[in-house]
């Protein structure tokens, strides 16, 4: 059921995410080399690639957690990183990347959930301290979020009392409280039984119909073949191989994407 | 026993001004070690060092000398030199000393927290000082808990240092009746004082402890 | 700890000890303090060596702290106190004194600008001492110039008393004259001291109460080293004068 | 200068008095702090209520009124009643004293790991012992490195209260010269003496800091 | 693929893991309500259930990292705890616990790797410590483990520089290098790519034709269907079902496991 119209609307607008030659390193290890990718809005995105091949680290680089070395990136058409040439591109000023990151809201593969706050007050933090809102105002809408991954119930627990899975729902609500434009999810379902990846998938099915744009670095090919207009492929910081969804994994065009392929189960 | 409850009138004068000074020192060696902490972790590597030597010149000489100095030889520094009066000036000393050993606290609980923590605070839009007074500080006070209440309970104690600008303090008292009354139970009835007040603070600690424990596993 | 102290609690009158160990405040020129090369020297420190030698026992010097002085000598850790002890009645409840060796007043030291002359122009000014010194008994005695007084500060040391004298926080310091003219004339251009002082006292060397028979040696041993000019002479080393009584 | 020359010599024998005490209570205080704080947070509740009075007792009064027990009140005390000299009096209460406040840095540190870290440990059949040995002292240690340079640093200076046995440390001497010469340039060059120990103790303390930081993000 | 031929064995001498009724509350919250199972020798079982239904709790409460309220366990025919109807059952000795529980290895959903010890450090600590076993005796053993994951070139990295994949196939070298009899998996593929999923698999398949016995709580269907003889259903604290592997997944009974498997994409 992937949506051609959102991203062929995509070309006559700036682009969500333009992201031109990123590289960056840790040291001697070039983790990402090179790497472009352009974000329609309302497009769902899927990152598949196996361990160490730099999708966390590219997430990381969209949304400023990580500096790149060379390259630009582009959010709603606005340049948040310049290539200079000097080996480290140039970002405006902390303010500027401040508002332009905060476009973008991130899922973890670790949560970073805020420990010493239960649930519910997670949810709240940031729409409060960060966009001013009332606590009257936002929390309707933070039950709202919580009853959409199922743990309303747990509104008032810390999270060193939840199960793994429930600690990834509530960095998710936590992310969408907030409203972003785009969202950028660090295998949002590696922790989260089937059961739940469905709810979660809908609640992320639901955002896409509402031109939310996702770019979900993830191991569930279900949900890369399901939901995800388009699946990138990357191996040793590079992108081998995209395409629109079904037919990726219909006619993997390179060796490398047919060997990993292959090795699923 | 008659004898030490006619103890108690005179160091209770000393207990005030042991408890006033410990007071004070709290109230801005607190605030101002946790600024000097901020610096120290800061990557402008000028101020961090800057802080550093100041760290180390406060904790490495004795607070008796540094008391000695503002009083006595301050007056004649150019430009900074001031003459203050005793109490004040024994202020002056406790809290730039005492500042230094909270900032070094206050810095290891800064670095005990978890880079997602950070992380989290940033995707979510929150500034640095935003991230710092609802992330940073609230999950770092628990932590640093056990060090501070030595450090605080050390300056109960410390207090007594001010006899050298010869200000009455609960110790000196007792020390004087010692030396009128040729007997040790001054001490004594000082020692109580003393546990006193640290078990008012040790009391208060471990309720802050325990507040915080809540979220913990 | 107990078998040590045997000997002495069960003979009551002994013979003097074979030993005896003085307790003194080394940081008290020129009674007894450090030289240059960190030794014990001073005056008590000369008087005690003789003393001893003539009673052909050992002596060892302890440094003490000086406020801890009854203390040390009750737990048995000293056994005579000799360094410019001041004979008080108070003391003598607790402490056996030979007879006075020496004479000390408690000189007034002011500003050498100071525009005090007298004892009695002290009224309203601000007067430093040693904490626990016989200058603070020796003002309190004094009630109705105690009194007039704006207020005493009491120091851990002399020094610190003179050099706030120099910060001009203090008007006046009281102190002993032996420690009192031996530090104004290291800093004559500074200092004034008044002919007005706050009475004379005799120094005594204290013993345990219960110790009669060292009291005794003692008195006897100083009294023969008075008449025969031993102790002016080490007077004259220490003072420039023949100050002993 | 050739004055405050002269100096060095005397003061240097002062140095070696606080050095000395202060590596002999360090020796002693460290392992005995260790072995306090894992009663502490041990779950038989005596033995950790014991501990936690003992370390409000040590912690709640002066040092300096310790060591005047131990030198002059202990000896009447029966059965523990000892006499002892005056060197070996401040070693025992130092240690007995700053072993409190390393309990307090040590049982933050314990407290600070990670539950899962004990529960890795147990499933691989690791023994408490081993687990304390081998996984929590080690990750321990970087924690606790700053409030441990604080509290060392602070027994460098506290060494000076043994004037009050007349042990004559490095300010005790400065102190006597400043008498004798009527000069304040003897707590001029002690202070140089301090910042040199303090120097020494802050470097080592951030060399460990750097070797530690090695595995952490 | 699923052997019967084992769990057959397995009737004529002792299970190597027997769990009679096992209930276990935290607070007022009991979140097993009398739990029952037999493994035998070389028998794989996969544990599968919603997210706080309990898997991660009776798999703790089998080693002694929660202690149960009521019921009784025996490994390898010895008593670890015996229910004694006090509210408490009943262990014995510290150093017996630890003998009884070293039969089992255990992997969990958050890694707990040792973060001052590098990757080699991590999988050579507890056979020198515990087993007492020389360095050089149990080096080329880790090595091959190492080798065996796919990790060997990050034998000398601190845990801190690895993604969440590497650590979790530190963390299952780090089990295996003790030989236990026994091995636990706490959702041991969640943070893996497929790729290095199947690596694991066929580690763990191999593991089972040596006869390892394994208990699996996993959100990884694949893996129970085709790697599993049994799957167990675990919802709201008691296994609502259990039925061999295929059978299990081709005909559900119940229709709590039905609505389950059903929203698996
Ligand atoms: N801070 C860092 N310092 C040094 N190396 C790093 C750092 N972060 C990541 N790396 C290395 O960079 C490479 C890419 O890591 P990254 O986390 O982006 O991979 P990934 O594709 O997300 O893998 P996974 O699927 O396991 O999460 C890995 O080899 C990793 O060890
Ligand atoms: N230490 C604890 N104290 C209180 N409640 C707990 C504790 N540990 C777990 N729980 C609760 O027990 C229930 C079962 O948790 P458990 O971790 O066993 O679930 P799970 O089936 O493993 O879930 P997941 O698939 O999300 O990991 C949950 O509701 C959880 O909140
Ligand atoms: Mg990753
Ligand atoms: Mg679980």
């Amino acid at each position: 059921m992937p949506s051609t119209t959102n991203s062929a609307a995509a070309a006559t607008r700036p682009a969500m995410i333009e992201a031109r030659g990123i590289v960056k390193s840790f040291g001697a290890l070039r983790v990402l080399d090179g790497v472009s990718l352009t974000l329609g809005k309302g497009e769902v995105v899927a990152v598949i690639g196996p361990s160490g091949s730099g999708k966390s680290t590219f997430l990381r680089c969209l949304n400023h957690l990580e500096t790149i070395d060379a390259g630009t990136v582009l959010i709603e058409g606005e340049t948040l990183a310049t290539d200079e040439g000097s080996g480290h591109s140039r970002y405006g000023s902390d303010a500027e990347v401040r508002r332009i990151c905060s476009k973008m809201g991130m899922v973890f593969q670790s949560f970073n959930l805020f420990p010493h706050m239960t649930v519910l007050q997670n949810i709240i933090e940031a729409p409060i301290t960060v966009k001013g809102m009332a606590r009257d105002e936002i929390l309707p809408k933070a039950e709202e979020l919580l009853r959409k991954v199922g743990l309303l119930e747990k509104r008032d627990n810390y999270p060193s009392r939840l199960s793994g899975g429930q600690k990834q729902r509530v960095a998710i609500a936590r992310a969408l409280a907030m409203e972003p434009d785009i969202m950028l999810f660090d295998e949002p379902t590696s922790a989260l039984d089937p059961e739940l990846t469905g709810e979660v998938l809908r609640t992320m099915r639901q955002l896409a119909d509402e031109h939310m744009t996702m770019l979900v670095v993830t191991h569930e090919m279900g949900f890369a073949r399901e939901v995800a207009h388009r699946v990138i492929f990357m191996d040793q910081g590079s992108i081998v191989e995209e395409g629109p969804a079904p037919a990726f994994f219909l006619a993997p065009a390179h060796p490398r994407t047919k060997a990993f392929l292959g090795q699923m189960l | 026993m008659e004898y030490a409850l006619s103890l108690v009138g005179p160091l209770a004068q000393g207990a005030q001004v042991t408890l006033t000074l410990f007071f004070i020192t709290l109230g801005l060696a607190v605030p101002l070690g946790l600024v000097l902490a901020l610096a120290r972790v800061s990557r402008w590597r000028a101020l961090s060092n800057a802080v550093n030597g100041y760290i180390w010149l406060m904790r490495g000489t004795p607070l008796m000398l540094q008391m000695l100095f503002i009083y006595f030889a301050l007056p004649f520094v150019p430009v900074i030199g001031v003459r203050l009066p005793d109490f004040p000036a024994a202020v002056v000393a406790f809290a730039l000393n005492y500042a230094a050993y909270f900032a070094e606290i206050f810095r290891a609980g800064i670095l005990s927290i978890d880079r997602g923590q950070y992380e989290g605070s940033k995707v979510l839009g929150m500034t640095p000082l935003q991230t710092l007074r609802r992330i940073v500080l609230p999950q770092m006070v628990p932590r640093i808990l056990p060090p501070l209440s030595n450090e605080t309970i050390t300056l109960v104690k410390d207090t007594s240092l001010i006899y050298v600008l010869a200000l009455n303090d609960i110790l000196r008292v007792a020390r004087g009746i010692v030396q009128r009354d040729f007997t040790t139970t001054p001490f004594l009835v000082a020692a109580l004082f003393y546990l006193l007040m640290t078990l008012v603070l040790t009391w208060g600690f471990q309720r802050l402890e325990k507040h915080y424990a809540k979220y913990d596993q | 700890g107990k078998g040590e102290d045997a000997p002495q609690a069960a003979a009551p009158a002994p013979a003097v000890p074979a030993k005896i160990v003085v307790g003194l405040d080394d940081n008290f020129p020129p009674m007894g303090f450090r030289d240059e090369k960190n030794e014990l020297v001073g005056f008590d420190i000369d008087m005690a060596r003789e003393a001893a030698k003539r009673l052909g026992i050992e002596v060892e010097f302890k440094p003490i702290d000086w406020s801890a002085k009854e203390a040390e000598l009750n737990s048995k850790r000293v056994d005579a106190l000799w360094n410019g002890l001041t004979i008080t009645e108070e003391r003598k409840k607790n402490i056996a004194f030979t007879a006075p060796y020496m004479e000390n007043h408690q000189i007034i030291v002011v500003a050498a600008a100071s525009s005090i002359q007298t004892k009695a122009e002290l009224a309203g000014h601000v007067v430093g001492a040693q904490e626990g010194s016989s200058a603070v008994d020796a003002i309190k005695k004094e009630a109705e110039v105690a009194a007039s007084l704006k207020s005493l500060k009491t120091f851990g040391d002399n020094v610190t008393a003179l050099v706030d004298l120099s910060a001009g926080r203090l008007d006046a310091v009281v102190v002993d004259e032996v420690v009192g003219r031996y530090l104004v004339a290291k800093r004559a251009n500074d200092y004034r001291v008044l002919t007005d002082n706050f009475g004379t006292e005799d120094y005594g060397v204290g013993t345990r109460k219960e110790d009669t028979a060292l009291n005794a040696k003692l008195d006897e041993v100083l009294a023969a080293m008075k008449q025969d000019g031993t102790a002016g002479r080490i007077a004259m080393q220490w003072f420039g004068a023949d100050i002993v009584k």
